[in-house]
């Protein structure tokens, strides 16, 4: 079966963003997979390559992003939400003449689309509320 | 049928009387993060008969003791809970 | 295409970001309409203004740039069914009509939802 | 065949992003040819009813809502009981050109989609 999440929560701020991790892991433990993962709203910080937690305390970018390398995880970032909060890569950065760009590896921008997309075509939808 | 999930405590706001307000019979509900807080014997809202079931390890996490008429899952049974229910409508703030 | 990061109209600049839009939205006018449409290669007919009139009353009445498919209804709406089709306004503002209106109408760059 | 699609909103404007955000996504949804029904329930009742947010600088997302019919968003439900337990009366939450229902059960309309959105 087909999965997809849709994220809220902030990382290191609401525990949706981290539940939202375990739960996608024991989707693929069960033997699912995960057609996409939807970054929305306070959620898209979750695709801010500057996070730096302290070393005792859980790091959830390198968590998604080990998760994305292992499975090929779809991590997508809302853009609109992303470009009001901050979000930016290196040529969203550039065409909106930004200083710096700070989307994290293995994430990607994109739009309202492609929740659109994944909310049409996969078997069930899950929502982590911030 | 659908299987909703909750998870802010009933003290702090009110999504899991705003979740009860929208409950068909036969539905499942799901109480995680703060929402595990609802789960304890002396929680301040009457939760359905059937089919409540408590994430463990928020509820572990928050040092609650979940009342004995409701079932405390992991996470692999949460994805099960989500194969066997739909939609899922998520409650949250 | 060809884009200049102002315009000069009647002698006053008009900054435009990277992708022509206006700056700033208190700059438009008819000439500056002309002058963005130019860019794009369009000579503004009295169908071309007929459609700017619509999306400037389209954001005024809901605060939103169109996508396709209510800029096809609201023009439907107001210029009846014959000009309420995808198909004319893709011959009046090619290659994306919502976004090449809004841009010569000067309305927000819309927010990349798609 | 894809799937039927519920838009959930419950959170009231302005004072979170959920409703300003829940609209953007339905509107996409309705730009992709995936037309969501959208209930308004809880503080999302507060969505529908007339606003004047000039004073706090931001765009009024009333306005905003009225365009949903023109995005082909015409199957809208607003709880009856959570307009009723606002004091707040039908002719007040108006969406113009939209077929406006009031909902008694809002359970048994929620199960009957494959898919539903929370904002």
């Amino acid at each position: 079966m087909q999965f997809t999440l849709v994220v809220y929560g902030a990382p290191h701020s609401a525990q949706g963003a981290g539940t939202a991790l375990r739960f996608a892991k024991a989707v693929l433990a069960s033997g699912h997979s995960i057609f996409r993962v939807f970054f929305y709203g306070d959620g898209i910080h979750n695709g801010s390559a500057l996070a730096t937690p302290p070393q005792d305390e859980q790091d959830l970018l390198r968590q998604w992003q080990a998760l994305q390398q292992s499975h090929q995880l779809d991590l997508t970032v809302c853009i609109a939400a992303a470009q009001r909060r901050g979000v930016l890569s290196e040529s969203e950065a550039n065409r909106l003449e930004r200083p710096a760009a700070n989307l994290a590896d293995g994430f990607t921008l994109a739009g309202l689309g492609q929740l659109a997309e994944a909310t049409a075509l996969s078997d069930r939808l899950v929502s982590f509320g911030g | 049928m659908t299987l909703h999930i909750v998870n802010q405590s009933p003290h702090a706001g009110s999504a899991l009387r705003d979740c009860l307000n929208a409950f068909a019979e036969g539905d499942a509900l799901l109480l995680i993060e703060d929402g595990v807080y609802a789960a304890q014997e002396k929680a301040p809202l009457e939760l359905p008969e059937n089919d409540v079931f408590v994430l463990s390890a928020d509820a572990e996490a928050r040092g609650i003791a979940i009342a004995p008429d409701l079932t405390a899952i992991d996470d692999l049974r949460w994805v099960t809970l989500c194969v066997e229910h739909t939609p899922i409508v998520s409650w949250f703030r | 295409m060809e884009q200049t990061a102002t315009l000069v109209i009647e002698g006053r600049e008009i900054p435009l970001d990277k992708e022509g839009f206006l700056r700033n939205l208190d700059d438009w006018s008819p000439e500056v309409a002309s002058a963005i449409a130019a860019q794009e290669k369009i000579e503004l007919t009295h169908d071309h203004w007929e459609v700017i009139r619509l999306l400037q009353a389209f954001y005024r009445e809901f605060e939103l740039s169109p996508a396709m498919r209510p800029l096809v209804k609201y023009i439907g709406l107001h210029l009846g069914p014959e000009k309420g089709r995808s198909i004319f306004l893709m011959q009046l503002f090619p290659p994306s009509p919502a976004k090449i209106g809004s841009k010569i109408a000067g309305l927000p760059k819309p927010t990349n939802c798609l | 065949m894809t799937n039927s699609i519920l838009a959930l909103c419950r959170h009231a404007p302005y004072g979170t992003t959920f409703a300003r955000e829940g609209l953007e996504a339905v509107l996409a949804c309705a730009a992709m040819d995936q037309i969501p029904e959208v209930l308004f329930i809880n503080d999302g009742v507060y969505q529908l009813l007339a606003q004047n947010p000039q004073a706090i600088a931001e765009k009024s997302l009333y306005r905003n809502l009225q365009a949903l019919p023109m995005f082909g968003v015409e199957r809208i439900y607003i709880c009856q009981r959570s307009a009723t337990e606002r004091g707040l009366a039908l002719s007040q939450l108006q969406l113009t050109g939209a077929d406006v229902q009031l909902l008694e059960d809002p359970g048994s309309l929620i199960r009957r989609f494959d898919q539903v959105l929370s904002f």
